[in-house]
């Protein structure tokens, strides 16, 4: 069975999972409705998690199923059944509003992702993996969700777009070495955990506050 | 089997999880204190340990002390056993003043066990992907304790604490896989490939490009947490709104454990890339951290936010310092780290009771402290006056290392850095003076306070700084020396 | 500084002199006044028939006067004595002189005035301090051109001690030095001020919005009275003295010799005559200024002195 | 070490500390710090002065202590120079610190063991700035000289000019250190080594040694107060308590002094002509521009630290002459004019501290310090009166009292400028002569001005009547004080010959040759053909005349006195308002130098009701120089601001910009 994978062709196979990825991403990027974006961030998750599953049953490196098990029970499953119950909660239905409008960041986004290819080039050519050439779509991912974040007005998009950046690691990781060591993996996971919980917490919080999650009314604090 | 490092990391993580378990009774705080305490006296014989032995490698190697971060373990232990002293009756009088309850005081006392427990992680663990996680784990724990007044100010700040450091750790680990896929290259993946005994080990083969722009995501991704400019936007606010203990420990402590991060990953650039360019960039960062934080000083209204922004620069003059690079940079830089800390956590003590003691912090309300109450008001004038760099204290000593070195390595520099001293020194003692000194203001509360406020923190720290400002025990030279070299 | 007794007796017969003299100078000078307004005249001696008839008296002094009030007329003529035992008049061979240099003469002046316009608050009244303060105003522009002015004399002869100054000056046979000129200018405007005479102050007059001197002795009497005003012709005499041994050096005798003494004192009577009557001269011919207009009269002097030292500085230097 | 002087003079600081800790013991235990604390202090001072007379003619000592930074302990050296310093310090300090025994109160201000704690920081920093060998030592004790004298300046902290004048010292003291700091960086030239040893050691090309020079000129000159770094001076001097004034004016001025000659002719080897020009035209400028604005004063503090401006002005004269006299390699004259300068310096500290201690009796004694509303304290504090007396003479610059001699030495330094090379110097150098000559003879008019506004003619106020003399403690201090100024003023010679020990080293030649040629009393800096000068004679004949006419007009006449009202041409109802005011006093200087002054006048219209008449003299550079420099801070603060304005979306584009930048540079 795996004979008939040649390396170039597990290479092809994961471009289009990287592909795949990187469309997703920009999907988030143009996104307006907070609902599907979600469903965006669990796709995300989805892609992240299968394209890491394959890696392993290519390279056989085992412990990346444990890292494509954690994936899909996080990133899957878990987070965005949190975020779905804090927005039933708080009942949020508003659709994202941007600061910039969706074909301007689409563009910065498109400059981006050349700038993002341009600079892995080099990096990727020395990665001993197989999956190398997706590194610079994994820069390119965490740009874009890192675009996403400075262009969401609002906390809940504000958060998926951190979350998505962390997805994008997760895929460099993979790309780059096959996955951190599992302890890091677990470490990170962790974090993540702990830091969408306590997200939790802070929008109840702020909407206690300011009966609102949008954070343009979190501008007190400055320099006159 | 080393029980020094155990317990050093042993005891603040369960004392977290007691103090969560414990719930709100009146001995938390003491237990604080002592949990503190016993951390020190832990991180004491390690040091004597290290100091006895030289580097220990323990657990098959995921630990790692040697004199770079023994010192700063030793550190943040007493400077987080002296802030527990002072929070004691602090947090009390808050809770008295009814801004906290009980429940907040337990999630106070836990997630202040569990951040220094992630911060002695930082130092002590010899694994990058760990010290990464340890550092985002921190973020994590003070971000409530930023929010803990649950005012909307406190919010705001931690939410932009939460989000901007987030983010920043964000870059942080992609450099470190980055870094991670360099030296797999070398050491075969698995765990090794991140241990930095390892990674020092075989620095100089590391491959130049993946470094250079491994190195560029650590300096933003750690340096957000360090505070430098640009990059600092979240430290005022979080140091402004929280309690002030956690100002305290924010400032003296994490700060510099971001910083450690920073310079570990700084000799391993240095050794992958064989030219400056890493501390150059360090340089330039800290000169822009120095010179904004000090315009900004003049502009502040609230006290804590002044005294933050002061961070700001005294971390850039660090930050420079390690850029520069050589023994005597270097070693200036570790002891401005410690005298900063010191220095700077007795300010927050001694700014805490002050404005405890007038209910306000915003600074034209504060006035004539020395009449209301001498000791907090020479604490906080002596403390201003050491932190400005008035010899004879620690401060002086380190900025005058640093200045001469600056002078003949980077005399470019000089200039920048003795125009930003100037510019903060008139700020800063415009802002203190009236308040310490003359009459007081009729709006403060009347009567005492309701627990005796803990000042020796203040000035022991006081003691100590200006001790090292006059004479600095020739094993410690030594000490900071060695610890020096490792930096190169 | 050898010390011989002859120089000694030379000293105390110039230091008698001087203070014996000093009257009899004012009177001429007054006399020729009155002649060249056409007036009869007081009389030569009249200056020390007032002084008799002032030591007569009962001294009176204010209910608010200090110690001080009483000690500074005796000061005031212990020091001008000091200042006429410096200047050497006759001969040059003063044990005395090396004590006190030119700049140590200008400091005694400047101490007599000090101490005078120090008296003159001691009482309190308007006139008292109004006079002090002017008197002051008027030495601070003074005291400085008086000392550019001997400095100009000291740079050409390379010494401040007077002796020396004038023998190398009347040593020198005619040697032309402009500097001395522009300083013998000054000079005269500086004496004429400090002597309290017309353009600066009138000494005949007790007109309040004018006076400087008078206004600042307005309170003594009696003996005290007598020695402010002793004092101010030993000012005169001693000034006159200087301008002498400065500008007109020749005849003073060098050295010691009883016979150049005895042939110094009529030159120097007749020099002083002369120099009295041009003084009264130009107290007639001349206005009085606004007091206003002291400082300008005052600075102009100040300037010609330094232009005198300046002139020295490159003409005169080789 | 500890029998050398050297260890002497360190014991006798850390003593002072000691005594500064105890009085922690007990703050506000008045009696135990007055009249234990304060005396003890100065014993210690008094033993500091006979330590270092011993040590003016011992050879250099040096002596490493195993304190200060692991690379850099702390050097201590013991040179002529220094003891002479030391000498200066212990002599004043003694006399100071009897009289502020009796002068402390509890007061509002700071409790008096703080204020003892400070004072004796202070003398104990300034002892260690003398003996100081390495960079780090001498900022070390320089900036805790400082921040000492600020607490003790704001030890009346309630009011807020007072604050405001210790926020100003310290500022430009700072400032100065900075620069003093650069000037040590400069000095090592490269050799990363900062003992003053090293620095001797190193040979400076002339351009970085210019460098250095005008560095410790600005950095010392902004201790010492010289245009336009005076600022401080005439608001920190009068908040201090006067015993500090006293000792600030009289020797932390002196220390800068003591600093400027340490680079210049101990650190640095070679001089350059034009420094000694550039210093000689600062002091000028500073001269004038402090006797005038001495002249308009009418807060007598105030009034004495412009004339410290003054002062410091000469002193600074005198080091430009030195330099210059000393680059062209005329040592006997560098010699001159460097006594000179020194000899001013030990006067300045006597005559000005007297009166500050004088001032501060009068402050105690009428709660006055407003010269409008003193007058005729001769009658109600003769002690005070008396000694205060002596100092306005010395201060005025007049014979017999010490303030002439160094005037007189400047000026006979002056007469030999002519022999200089140069041509266009030994024009300007007459110039120079003239503007010192016109500040001597306007200093006579401030002292004028200043004695006969406070202690004569009638009291201003009613309350002026139950002034009264100060306490036995404050009368030693000021006795000791006026007795050095007539012991300086009549016996130049005994003390030129410690001088000549210092100027030695530092130039090369000294004066005691000439003086050695020349019988004990006279005074022959040069040669005694040249000029001589020799107060004891002059005292002598001065005495000797006076007397002689007091006893002629006893015996040939009579001692009689009537007393009687004033007459005053005959004006019968006189009162005290009829006196001048200090501003009337001032008003012929502010005419004449009117340029000077940013005045401010407050006219009465023919309409007004309760007619009000005031002047306000003000500084003119404050505005030239400072506001403009603040308003530039101001404006760039405004700039940062715009970091920080509280939009996390921007903050994000911050740290997102700063990465691409950065990676954009790597790539």
């Amino acid at each position: 069975m795996t004979a008939l994978l040649t390396p170039a062709l597990v290479g092809q196979i994961i471009n289009v999972f990287a592909a795949v990825l990187l469309l997703v991403s920009f999907a988030m990027l143009a996104q307006r409705r907070i609902l599907s974006l979600i469903d965006l961030f669990a796709a995300q998750g989805f892609v992240l998690c299968l394209s890491t599953a394959f890696v392993a049953w290519a390279t056989g490196q085992t412990h990346l199923y444990w890292s494509a098990g954690l994936t899909f029970v996080l990133k899957v499953l878990l987070l965005p059944w949190i975020l779905h119950r804090l927005i039933r909660r708080l009942n949020v239905k508003w659709d994202v509003e941007t600061l910039i409008n969706i074909p301007t960041t689409m563009l910065v986004g498109l400059v981006l992702v050349i700038f993002a290819f341009n600079l892995a080039q080099p990096v990727s050519e020395l990665a001993g993996t197989v999956t190398r050439g997706t590194l610079g779509i994994a820069l390119a991912a965490v740009l874009l969700a890192f675009l996403m974040m400075i262009t969401r007005s609002k906390a809940v998009p504000q958060v998926i777009g951190f979350l998505a950046m962390e997805n994008g690691l997760f895929f460099a990781a993979t790309a780059a070495t096959y996955g951190m060591p599992m302890v890091v993996e677990l470490g990170i996971a962790l974090d993540v955990l702990v830091g969408v919980i306590i997200l939790g917490v802070f929008f109840f919080q702020i909407r206690e506050r300011f009966d609102s999650l949008d954070i343009r009314h979190l501008e007190k604090l400055k320099e006159e | 089997m080393n029980w020094e490092i155990l317990a050093v990391l042993g005891i603040p993580l369960a004392g977290g999880a007691a103090l969560a378990l414990a719930g709100d009774r009146r001995w938390a705080a003491e237990l604080n204190v002592a949990l503190s305490f016993a951390t020190f006296a832990a991180a004491g014989a390690l040091t004597a340990r290290v100091v006895r032995t030289g580097p220990i490698l323990a657990f098959e190697e995921q630990f790692f002390v040697d004199p770079l971060n023994v010192f700063l373990v030793a550190l943040t232990a007493f400077v987080a056993m002296t802030t527990s002293i002072f929070s004691r009756p602090y947090m009390r009088i808050e809770e008295d003043h009814g801004r906290l309850s009980a429940a907040r005081l337990r999630l106070y006392h836990s997630m202040y066990q569990l951040f220094v427990f992630t911060m002695l992680l930082v130092l002590l663990t010899n694994n990058m992907g760990i010290l990464w996680v340890a550092l985002e784990a921190a973020t994590l724990t003070t971000v409530l304790l930023v929010s803990l007044y649950r005012t909307p100010a406190s919010l705001e700040a931690a939410w932009k604490y939460f989000i901007l450091c987030g983010v920043g750790i964000a870059q942080a680990l992609f450099g470190t896989i980055l870094l991670y896929m360099a030296s797999q290259k070398l050491l075969g993946s698995g765990i090794d490939a991140l241990l930095w005994t390892h990674l020092a080990g075989v620095r100089s083969q590391l491959e130049p490009t993946v470094l250079s722009i491994a190195f560029v995501f650590l300096l933003v991704g750690y340096g957000t947490k360090v505070g430098l400019v640009p990059l600092h936007n979240w430290l005022p606010d979080a140091h402004a709104e929280g309690p002030t203990p956690v100002s305290a420990v924010l400032s003296g402590l994490l700060l510099n454990v971001a910083l450690y991060a920073l310079v570990r990953c700084k000799v391993l650039a240095d050794g992958a890339l064989g030219t400056p360019f890493a501390g150059e960039l360090m340089m330039g960062f800290g000169i822009a951290s120095v010179v904004v934080a000090a315009f900004f000083l003049s502009r502040q209204r609230d006290i804590k936010r002044l005294f933050a922004y002061s961070s700001i620069e005294h971390m850039g003059l660090v930050t420079f310092a390690f850029g520069m690079a050589g023994p005597v940079a270097s070693f200036a830089g570790l002891l401005h780290m410690t005298v900063h800390s010191l220095t700077k956590s007795a300010i927050f003590f001694a700014v805490g009771h002050a404005t405890q003691k007038t209910g306000t912090q915003v600074m034209e309300d504060i006035r004539g402290l020395i009449r209301a109450r001498p000791t907090i008001g020479w604490g906080l004038i002596i403390g201003t006056v050491a932190i400005l760099g008035v010899p004879p204290f620690g401060v002086f000593a380190s900025e005058f290392l640093i200045l001469t070195s600056a002078m003949r390595q980077e005399p470019w520099a000089t200039p920048l850095l003795l125009l930003a001293l100037g510019v903060a020194f008139a700020a800063v003692l415009s802002k203190v003076q009236p308040m310490v000194f003359g009459d007081t203001s009729e709006k403060f509360p009347p009567g005492r306070l309701p627990h005796q406020p803990a000042l020796l923190p203040v000035f022991a720290h006081y003691a100590i700084v200006l001790t090292l400002g006059l004479y600095m025990p020739p094993y410690l030279a030594d000490w900071y020396r060695e610890a020096a070299r490792l930096i190169g | 500084m050898s010390f011989s007794w002859s120089g000694a007796a030379a000293q105390l017969t110039e230091l008698v002199l001087a203070i014996l003299l000093a009257p009899l100078l004012l009177g001429w000078v007054n006399q020729c006044r009155a002649w060249l307004q056409n007036k009869g005249g007081p009389g030569v001696l009249r200056p020390y028939l007032m002084l008799r008839r002032l030591f007569a008296k009962d001294a009176i002094v204010a209910h608010g006067a200090s110690p001080l009030f009483r000690v500074v007329p005796y000061v005031l003529f212990g020091a001008m004595s000091m200042a006429a035992a410096i200047v050497p008049t006759l001969g040059t061979d003063l044990p005395y002189a090396p004590a006190a240099d030119a700049i140590a003469l200008v400091g005694i002046l400047a101490l007599a005035r000090v101490a005078i316009a120090l008296a003159a608050m001691d009482i309190g009244t308007a006139f008292g301090s109004l006079g002090a303060r002017r008197e002051m105003m008027v030495g601070f522009l003074a005291e400085p051109a008086l000392l550019m002015v001997l400095f100009t004399a000291s740079l050409i002869s390379q010494t401040t001690s007077l002796a020396t100054t004038v023998e190398t000056l009347s040593s020198r046979e005619l040697a032309i030095y402009p500097s001395l000129a522009f300083a013998g200018v000054a000079f005269t405007m500086v004496s004429l001020a400090e002597n309290a005479r017309i353009p600066i102050d009138n000494p005949a007059t007790h007109l309040e919005l004018t006076m400087i001197h008078e206004a600042m002795i307005l309170e003594y009497s009696g003996r005290h009275l007598a020695l402010v005003e002793w004092a101010a012709s030993l000012k005169l005499f001693v000034y006159s003295c200087i301008g002498i041994a400065l500008f007109f050096p020749f005849g003073i005798a060098q050295g010691g010799d009883a016979t150049g003494l005895l042939l110094a004192l009529p030159a120097l009577v007749l020099k002083l005559a002369i120099g009295g009557f041009l003084l009264a001269l130009i107290e007639t011919l001349s206005a009085k200024l606004r007091i206003f207009r002291a400082p300008e009269f005052l600075g102009t002097a100040f300037i010609l002195a330094v232009l005198a030292l300046l002139l020295h500085a490159f003409l005169e230097t080789p | 070490m500890n029998s050398s002087p050297l260890g002497l003079t360190l014991a006798i600081a850390v003593a002072w500390l000691a005594l500064g800790a105890l009085g922690l013991i007990a703050p506000r235990r008045l009696r135990f710090v007055a009249h234990v604390l304060f005396p003890l202090g100065a014993v210690l001072a008094a033993a500091l002065a006979v330590v270092a007379l011993g040590a003016i003619a011992a050879p250099p000592h040096v002596y490493v202590a195993p304190l200060g930074l692991p690379d850099l302990p702390f050097h201590f050296r013991m040179d002529a120079l220094s003891a002479f310093f030391l000498l200066l310090l212990g002599a004043v300090a003694a006399g100071v610190s009897v009289f502020a025994a009796g002068y402390i109160r509890p007061g509002e201000g700071t409790a008096p063991g703080l204020q003892c704690l400070w004072y004796h920081l202070f003398l104990a920093s300034m002892a260690f700035v003398l003996v100081a060998d390495d960079a780090y030592g001498f900022m070390v004790a320089w900036e805790s000289m400082a921040v000492s004298s600020f607490f003790l300046v704001t030890s009346d902290h309630r009011q807020a000019e007072i604050r405001r004048a210790g926020y100003l010292y310290l500022l430009i003291a700072h400032v100065g250190a900075i620069s003093i700091l650069l000037c040590f960086g400069v000095l090592q030239g490269g050799t990363n080594d900062y003992t003053f040893g090293a620095m001797r050691a190193v040979k400076l090309a002339p351009f970085w040694a210019t460098v250095a020079f005008l560095l410790a000129l600005a950095g010392f000159g902004a201790k010492a107060g010289i245009l336009p770094l005076h600022v401080w001076l005439p608001e920190a001097h009068p908040a201090a308590p006067s015993p500090v004034s006293a000792l600030m004016s009289a020797v932390m001025l002196k220390t800068a002094i003591y600093g400027l000659l340490r680079v210049t002719f101990d650190l640095l080897h070679t001089q350059i002509w034009w420094w000694g020009v550039v210093a000689l035209a600062v002091g000028l400028a500073t001269a004038i521009f402090g006797v005038v604005f001495s002249a308009v004063q009418n807060d007598m503090k105030r009034l004495l630290a412009y004339s410290s401006i003054e002062n410091i002005g000469f002193i600074v004269v005198g080091f430009g002459l030195t330099v210059t006299f000393a680059a062209y390699g005329m040592s006997a004259l560098a010699a001159l004019a460097l006594t000179a300068t020194l000899y001013h310096c030990l006067n300045h500290a006597y005559f000005k501290s007297l009166l500050f201690l004088a001032t501060g009796s009068v402050l105690h004694a009428t709660r006055e310090r407003a010269l409008g509303k003193l007058g005729g304290l001769i009658h109600r504090m003769p002690w005070v009166a008396w000694l205060a007396l002596v100092g306005a003479l010395a201060t005025a610059g007049l014979p017999p009292l010490n303030g002439f001699v160094s005037e007189w030495l400047l000026l006979q330094a002056f007469l030999f400028t002519p022999d200089l090379p140069d041509g266009y110097l030994n024009m300007l150098v007459p110039v120079a002569a003239a503007a010192i000559a016109l500040a001597a003879a306007l200093s006579a008019y401030v002292m004028v001005k200043f004695y006969g506004v406070v202690f004569l003619g009638q009291p201003r106020e009613e309350k002026l009547a139950e002034a009264h003399d100060p306490g036995i403690a404050e009368r030693i201090g000021l006795v000791w004080l006026a007795a050095g100024c007539v012991a300086l003023g009549i016996l130049p010679v005994q003390v030129i010959r410690l001088i000549d020990f210092v100027s030695g080293p530092l130039v090369g030649k000294t004066l005691s040759e000439a003086t050695a040629r020349s019988h004990w009393m006279f005074l022959a800096p040069i040669d005694p053909q040249r000029a001589s000068y020799s107060p004891l004679l002059f005292v002598v004949g001065l005495v000797v005349v006076t007397l002689a006419a007091w006893f002629a007009v006893r015996r040939f006449y009579h001692g009689r006195v009537r007393r009687a009202p004033p007459w005053d041409c005959g004006f019968p109802l006189l009162n005290a308002r009829m006196q001048d005011t200090a501003e009337g006093f001032g008003q012929p200087v502010r005419v004449v130098f009117d340029p000077f002054f940013r005045v401010e006048r407050e006219l009465p219209t023919p309409a007004d009701a309760a007619p009000r008449y005031g002047v306000k003299v003000e500084d003119p550079l404050w505005y030239w120089l400072y506001l403009p420099i603040a308003r530039v801070v101001e404006r760039l603060t405004g700039f940062v601001t715009v970091l920080q304005r509280g939009r996390i979306s921007v903050y994000l584009m911050y740290s997102f910009a700063t990465l691409l930048v950065l990676l954009f540079l790597v790539r």
